[in-house]
């Protein structure tokens, strides 16, 4: 059964008033009542995706000792603006060479796959788009056209820069797509379903109910899945397709003006995604610690909640970019399958025993005794 | 309504990137218009109430097979590497040429009648069964005939990914240069 | 006494586990793991004889069985078209068997430790042996045609495994893919008539089988012209045949001697040539309605006198317990034949222990001397007095002296097929039947013991060179010099399997009364224990036959099948035997057994003890000949069937594909493309050139264009032909 | 009053609805604002100030194909591995969770045999011919 | 207008165009392409039947293994256009009529 946000509203009362509203016509009610939400969710991604530039760069240079963006607005905060404007008015420049067709389509791609994944990001228990039964399955494989579209994007091109980057962007893609993967499904096994309602709702608001220490292996693949995270977005130290002292700038080299501001939209909001889906599966997601009501008021809570998770996740994301030097492009593939696919293999089958072994108790339920 | 909006708009993804697949001159764009076409299956899977099925088909075709066949495109030289062999009228026939087009079309006609006919006595001799518009999830039927009635084929399909992995690897391995 | 999979699984499962531990970790295993297959058989053998103690001693009735079965795959949800179970069928056959079989292969393991030491294919040795074990453990617990078929063909390959064993040598291969082919012949057979079996029952299970019997399911039922009773019962048959390696088939098992003694043992004792008699025994109700008894017992009777001919001039002491064991597998068969079910398992039980015990003693031998040319061996007695002991045992058993276990089982056998010959008014030519076995009997006391006397009596001959070929005195003065040969020691892994075998060559623990009744009665009691557990199967019985499920404990009345009374019951086809004939049949039989047994161990005494008796090769120069070339089976084989006629075949084939075809159907083709070139030139020049140079142009660019794609000879064309077949069929069928 | 349950995959289409309406908006207001002063040689690929030479659509080393491989075998193998593992839990509750286990790890144990299969062949390793000489060179 | 018919031409159209890109292509890699329409609409033909026609999931499962089948040949086969492609440096379909070298 597919809970929706639109579902989770009918509860209440004035959800009657709005069909009165609309003359008792269902469909038309939830299309416009998921138009709206939508509009804000992106709406808010991209502000946070925006205000993702701003803190990068705030954050780079207070660890380095420097002073950051401080001229537009107060503390530079409306740099971003004036970032989008230039982005805007900058002058549409494509390679005579390029596959014109492709080189249209894959920003879209890109925007397409991060966009569809926000569909079933939990930010609270009634305020997710829709808690498909397949939720995080589906976000895996949506996800996977941005790798499509870094690759368009680097073949359309037709340099020699961006084919490499694009090469290397979707081989990274593909492969550290396993770990990820197969870390989430270990969540999966614990949680005993895919959609993010389940999992998050087996989870509880303190640390201890966290799948992340629910066993050991839950622990370790934690920290797989950050790292396959990591790659999959293309972020530092795994940033090899965009590596500027070697590619120039990696796929997007010949995109300029608002083609490139949507490959930058795309990779920041995939951030905030990825570390909203790290804080769901691992880190007790939407729970409020402590409190469990069912009242409208608790929606913020529970916003909040996932928001400062997702945000700190967000703030540790820039801080390792800022801190870690790249990898070469063997120790990336090497990381990727020699290390975190077995490590992720054999948590899975370690999470497999512990659920047989222990009856699915947490470390937490077994020392404390069961709830 | 919205059902039917899905369905509408992923048939007409599938059966136009289909034509797309067949009738475009560039190989990379095939390979893309392959991909639309899969999409539009999958949105005809979730329409069917496939839930799973859908999200597998995006998972698999879109996140795997379409990149291995866009790597093999490149790997073969792209789209732009010339044939050595020559076709009827003397002319490098790498995407097919009229005459090839018009056989094909032939025996797809002849394939599509064959099918109707074959249709046609299959739906008359089919069980009517009333449609609710439930979609109850498949997941966990899925997981359950995956481990109870189809067990063997669970396992077996590891086996066959096995082989195809190492078959694969194999052929497709650099050879050393002496 | 409940049976559940924990109690039966581990007879079939230790042995497997042990080979797949032995297979892929052996070499890293101290000892290369043959502990580990020995202790495997060992706890095969505690199960089994948990299972036998029940049967015997339990308070069970004696044709109690147990039934489990487990739906192995079903390909069909509603109809049970293709569903095939698997399971054990456990009764008292099952149950001695299992422990005769478990038990024998213990002592061989053991032993085997002893005498692979050191060898280079120890670890080999040992992967197989435990796999041999289990699928003839198996074999005897599987409760259907299909399951034993496939243990059948696993023992197959075991067998060439092991008899190729040092596949370094060069007959050691030849001689496995022999026995490879021979058996493969008899295995077509069977693998026939099971499948016929199946298609007409629906079930390849025993009871199935049975209860279709009863039922009257095979009543006029024909295929090829043939009662369908008939043509399954051969069938299988001929698949015993191959592999308990009766004539015609025999000729792998001498050859298989290439393989390391105790695997001879395995092979020839306790497990696969019995496995013949086994599924023989098990289908005898099918045997006697397709009415081929007489064909077994025939088959039998040739097999045990032509084998014991050939071993009396046999110089290799394992071959001549390679024929002995022929010659005793023709009387198994024999007796399934002439209606003895119980004395032909008897003999497959007995046989088993002494004969592995004889070939552990020639293993013995051949690890201590090196040696096994009975010319070139003599004396041996005094190096190896444990050897002799049990080899002395065996042999009176073998050779039919009264109060030794051979003597019961094959008297009995004899007994019956005197009956079965000369008084149950059969037809008069079957009395060839009683008259070789009685001759093979004389012979089989004959050459045994010729081979004990060339072996450990008169002189020791290991250290001349030039053996003479006849175990008469040679020249004398010439003391034992074996100093390479050492005194044995009571050793565990050396000797005491061939004690403990020994012990069992014992009549009164065949024909006793385990089951609480008279303790004194050797022979011709009626109440013995194995008279009392073993009788042919009644197939009314099972007409409503309730399986169980494996995992499921076995809650049956333990005495739900009894019978109110046993009567002494030959089984064989036609009327009921007339008690006193058959009681006069089997005095006489005993009274001409023992006195042939005595006349052939007086006359091998005479020939090579004393020396007062020249043997006979001399005089009958031809027949020695013969028998030497083993009546020239192998020549036969490979000259007449192979040679001539495979090869043959191939010529004839080659001669009608090069003279027929090659020279009628493509010349003839190419001919008339030269006829239609021609015309076809003539046709240019006339025709196409008369109408004019444009028309031809375009003509021929489109024939050509057509013609070109048709005949590209490429992928795509083919897959066009494919969706075009398809099409046609479609339409042509209008489905 | 819940809404039709389908409904739950109209989000996802609004999503992709919206991706597409930014895109094709954003790419209006650029041409709306932005310069449009084409000339050929802004429009050459960039290569550090150098004309370009050839094409860059070029063969690529196989080790990309073969990563390719080796994941398309690993995602349709967790594919598979969803479903199951999404209802280990309620197997286990059901009593059923040694069952499960071993259809699970048997599974799982293929797919380890394909890993260290092209590990030990090499087909994991990025640069194959630095590492198969610094091999032969150790020996 | 959601029915099994409409479902059906789906698929059958589907088929017809693999048919006819799998006879008009002389690319591998497009034959392939071909090959992978054809294997989707048997597996939208299994789904929609599985909906329309009985009451199991019986097709779901199939049409699974129709997809996991289509990866492991798309794999294969390309590993096999590569190679051919480094032994022939084409990759014409009717460059491929030996069967060795």
């Amino acid at each position: 059964m597919n809970q929706t946000v639109v579902s989770y509203l009918s509860q209440y009362e004035f959800y009657d008033f709005l069909l009165a509203l609309f003359r008792n016509n269902q469909g038309v009610l939830a299309f416009t009542l998921y138009l709206l939400l939508a509009l804000i969710i992106v709406g808010m991604c991209a502000t946070i995706g925006g205000l993702g530039t701003y803190a990068e760069r705030k954050i780079s240079a207070d660890l380095q000792a420097r002073i950051g963006p401080n001229r537009v607005g107060p503390y530079g905060l409306l740099q971003m603006l004036a970032d989008g404007v230039k982005m805007m008015t900058k002058e549409d420049i494509m390679p005579f060479t390029a596959d014109k067709k492709l080189f249209y389509l894959a920003p879209l791609l890109c925007l397409t796959g991060v966009f569809a994944t926000l569909a079933v990001l939990p930010f609270s228990s009634g305020f997710i788009m829709a808690d498909l039964n397949v939720g995080i399955f589906y976000l895996v494989a949506i996800s996977s056209l941005v790798g499509l579209g870094v690759f368009l994007g680097g073949y359309a091109s037709n340099s020699k820069w961006s084919m490499l980057g694009g090469m290397r962007g979707a081989s990274q893609i593909i492969s550290y797509e396993i770990p990820v993967t197969i870390s989430i499904l270990a969540i999966v096994l614990l949680a005993g379903g895919m959609g993010f309602g389940t999992i998050v709702g087996r989870q509880g608001g303190l640390p201890h109910e966290w799948f992340m220490f629910h066993n050991p292996f839950a622990f370790i693949a934690f920290f797989v899945y950050s790292v396959g995270a990591l790659a999959e977005t293309n972020r530092a130290p795994f940033d090899l397709p965009e590596a500027e002292s070697e590619l120039v700038s990696g796929y997007h080299t010949e995109y300029t003006g608002m083609r490139f501001g949507f490959f930058a939209l795309a990779e920041y909001i995939e951030v905030f995604v990825v570390c909203g889906v790290a804080a769901s599966l691992f880190l007790g997601g939407y729970n409020v610690p402590g409190i469990k009501l069912d009242i409208l008021p608790m929606q913020a809570a529970q916003f909040v909640i996932f928001m400062t998770k997702t945000l700190v996740l967000y703030y540790v994301v820039i801080w390792i970019r800022w801190t870690l030097p790249r990898l070469r492009v063997d120790q990336l593939m090497s990381v990727c399958w020699k290390y975190l696919t077995p490590i992720a293999i054999f948590n899975l089958m370690g999470c497999a025993i512990w659920m047989v072994v222990f009856n699915g108790k947490s470390i937490a339920e077994l020392v404390l005794g069961s709830h | 309504m919205f059902l039917q909006f899905l369905f509408i708009s992923s048939a007409v993804l599938t059966v136009s990137c289909a034509l797309g697949v067949l009738m475009v001159k560039n190989i990379m764009h095939s390979c893309v218009f392959l991909l639309g076409s899969l999409m539009g299956i999958a949105g005809l899977y979730a329409t069917l109430g496939a839930d799973f099925v859908a999200i597998t088909q995006i998972m698999v075709y879109v996140g795997g097979v379409v990149i291995l066949m866009l790597f093999a495109v490149m790997l073969t030289g792209g789209n732009d590497f010339v044939s050595r062999a020559q076709n009827l009228l003397g002319l490098p026939a790498s995407m097919g040429n009229k005459w090839t087009y018009a056989i094909g079309l032939l025996v797809g006609v002849v394939f599509l009648l064959t099918n109707i006919q074959l249709i046609r006595g299959l739906t008359k001799a089919l069980p009517v069964k009333t449609i609710t518009n439930e979609f109850p999830s498949t997941v966990t039927q899925i997981g359950h005939l995956l481990v109870k009635d189809h067990v063997l084929a669970f396992e077996m399909s590891s086996v066959l990914l096995l082989g195809a992995l190492v078959g694969a690897a194999i052929i497709a391995r650099p050879r050393k240069q002496n | 006494m409940e049976y559940t999979v924990g109690s039966i699984a581990p007879i079939f499962l230790s042995p497997v586990i042990a080979f797949v531990i032995n297979a892929f970790l052996g070499r890293k295993l101290p000892r290369q793991g043959d502990w580990l297959a020995t202790l495997s058989i060992f706890i095969s053998f505690i199960y089994s004889a948990r299972i036998f103690g029940d049967f015997v001693f339990g308070n069970f009735a004696t044709d109690f069985f147990i039934h489990k079965t487990f739906t192995w795959f079903d390909l069909n949800h509603a109809a049970t078209i293709f569903k095939v179970d698997m399971g054990v069928y456990i009764d008292n056959m099952t149950a001695i068997m299992l422990l005769m079989v478990s038990g024998v292969a213990f002592l061989i393991h053991l032993f085997s430790t002893w005498y692979m030491d050191h060898d280079e294919k120890h670890g080999r040795f040992f992967v197989f042996l435990p796999l041999f074990t289990s699928a003839m453990l198996g074999l005897v617990l599987s409760d259907n045609l299909f399951s034993l078929f496939i243990f059948w063909e696993i023992m197959g390959f075991c067998s060439y495994s092991l008899i190729g064993i040092y596949n370094q040598k060069e007959k050691a291969g030849d001689a496995s893919l022999k026995a490879f082919m021979t058996t493969r012949v008899g295995d077509v057979f069977l693998l026939l008539g099971i499948v016929a079996l199946w298609m007409f029952l629906g079930s390849v299970n025993y009871v199935d089988i049975y209860a279709a019997i009863a039922e009257g399911k095979f009543a006029g039922q024909t295929v090829l012209g043939i009662s369908f009773a008939t043509f399954t019962a051969l069938c299988i048959f001929l698949g015993a045949m191959g592999k308990s390696a009766q004539f015609p088939l025999h000729v792998w098992l001498p050859d298989a001697m290439m393989g390391p003694t105790p695997g001879s043992a395995l092979i020839h004792a306790a497990t696969m040539v019995t496995a013949g008699v086994w599924v023989s025994l098990r289908m005898y109700p099918l045997m006697v309605l397709g009415d081929i008894t007489w064909f077994i017992a025939v088959v039998g009777a040739i097999t045990a006198f032509g084998a014991a001919t050939v071993a009396t001039v046999q110089t290799d002491i394992k071959a001549v317990l390679a024929y002995s064991t022929l010659s005793q597998l023709g009387y198994m068969i024999m007796g399934v034949g002439v209606g003895s079910y119980n004395a032909a398992f008897m003999h497959l039980i007995t046989h088993a222990c002494f004969k592995a015990c004889l070939f552990l003693s020639a293993g013995s031998i051949i690890h201590s001397v090196h040696e096994q040319e009975m010319p070139k061996l003599g004396g041996l007695r005094k190096y190896l007095p444990y050897t002799h002991f049990a080899m002395m045992a065996c042999t009176l058993a073998i050779a039919g002296i009264p109060f030794f276990s051979g003597f019961v089982s094959k008297d009995r056998i004899l007994g019956d097929a005197l009956y079965y010959g000369f008084m149950s008014g059969q037809n008069p030519l079957l009395a060839i039947v009683p008259i070789l076995g009685f001759a093979a009997a004389g012979l089989t006391a004959f050459y045994m013991f010729r081979m004990m006397f060339l072996t450990f009596y008169g002189e020791n001959r290991t250290h001349d060179n030039h053996g003479h070929g006849h175990g008469h005195k040679d020249a004398h003065g010439h003391e034992a010099h074996g100093h390479e040969i050492h005194h044995e020691h009571l050793d565990v892994r050396q000797n005491v399997p061939l004690l403990i075998l020994a012990v069992f060559t014992l009549g009164f623990w065949f024909c006793g009364t385990l089951t609480g009744q008279s303790f004194g009665k050797v022979f011709g009691a009626k109440t013995e224990w194995f008279k009392v557990l073993v009788e042919a199967p009644v197939v009314e019985k099972f007409v409503d036959h309730k399986r169980e499920d494996f995992s499921r404990v076995d809650t049956r009345e333990k005495t739900h099948l009894e019978h109110a009374h046993y009567h002494h019951q030959t089984g064989y086809a036609g009327p009921n035997p007339d008690e006193h004939k058959l009681h006069s049949a089997h005095t006489i039989g005993a009274i001409a057994s023992i006195f042939i047994a005595f006349a052939g161990v007086f006359l091998a005494f005479l020939m090579y003890i004393k020396g007062s008796v020249k043997p006979w090769a001399s005089k009958f120069p031809g027949i020695t000949k013969t028998l030497e070339n083993k009546y020239g089976f192998d020549e036969f084989y490979i000259d007449i069937l192979i040679k001539k006629g495979l090869l043959g075949l191939n010529r004839g084939l080659a001669w009608i594909d090069m003279g027929i075809y090659d020279r009628y159907v493509v010349d003839g083709m190419a001919f008339v493309n030269r006829v239609l070139y021609k015309s076809a030139k003539w046709f240019d020049n006339v025709v196409v050139d008369a109408i004019g140079v444009d028309g031809t142009g375009v003509a021929v660019n489109l024939f050509n264009l057509v013609l070109r794609i048709v005949q590209s000879g490429k992928i795509q064309f083919y897959f066009i032909m494919l969706i075009m077949v398809l099409a046609s069929y479609v339409w042509t069928l209008n489905i | 009053m819940i809404p039709a349950q389908f409904d739950a995959l109209m989000p996802i289409v609004i999503f992709m609805g919206l991706a597409i309406l930014l895109f094709f908006g954003g790419h209006y207001l650029s041409v709306v604002l932005a310069p449009k002063k084409p000339s050929h040689l802004k429009s050459t690929p960039y290569e550090c100030g150098e004309l370009p030479v050839g094409s860059a659509w070029s063969m690529f080393n196989v080790r990309f194909y073969v990563v390719g491989l080796i994941f398309i075998i690993f995602d349709v193998e967790s594919v598979l591995m969803f479903p199951v593992a999404s209802i280990f839990r309620e197997l286990n509750d059901m009593g059923q969770g040694g069952y499960a286990l071993i259809i699970f790890l048997s599974f799982i144990s293929v797919l380890i045999e394909g890993i260290a299969y092209c590990w030990k062949k090499g087909d994991l390793d990025w640069v194959k011919s630095f590492q198969h000489s610094h091999k032969k060179e150790n020996k | 207008m959601m029915s099994l018919a409409s479902y059906l031409i789906i698929s059958l159209i589907l088929f017809v165009v693999g048919i006819v890109v799998m006879i008009a292509r002389k690319n591998i890699v497009a034959i392939l392409l071909g090959i992978e329409l054809i294997l989707n609409a048997a597996a939208l033909n299994f789904v929609a039947y599985s909906r329309y026609v009985t009451n199991n999931l019986d097709g779901h499962i199939f049409s699974l293994f129709i997809i996991v089948i289509a990866a492991a040949e798309a794999a294969v086969g390309l590993a096999i256009v590569i190679r051919f492609f480094q032994i022939k440096e084409t990759i014409h379909i009717d460059e491929a009529t030996q069967l060795r070298n």
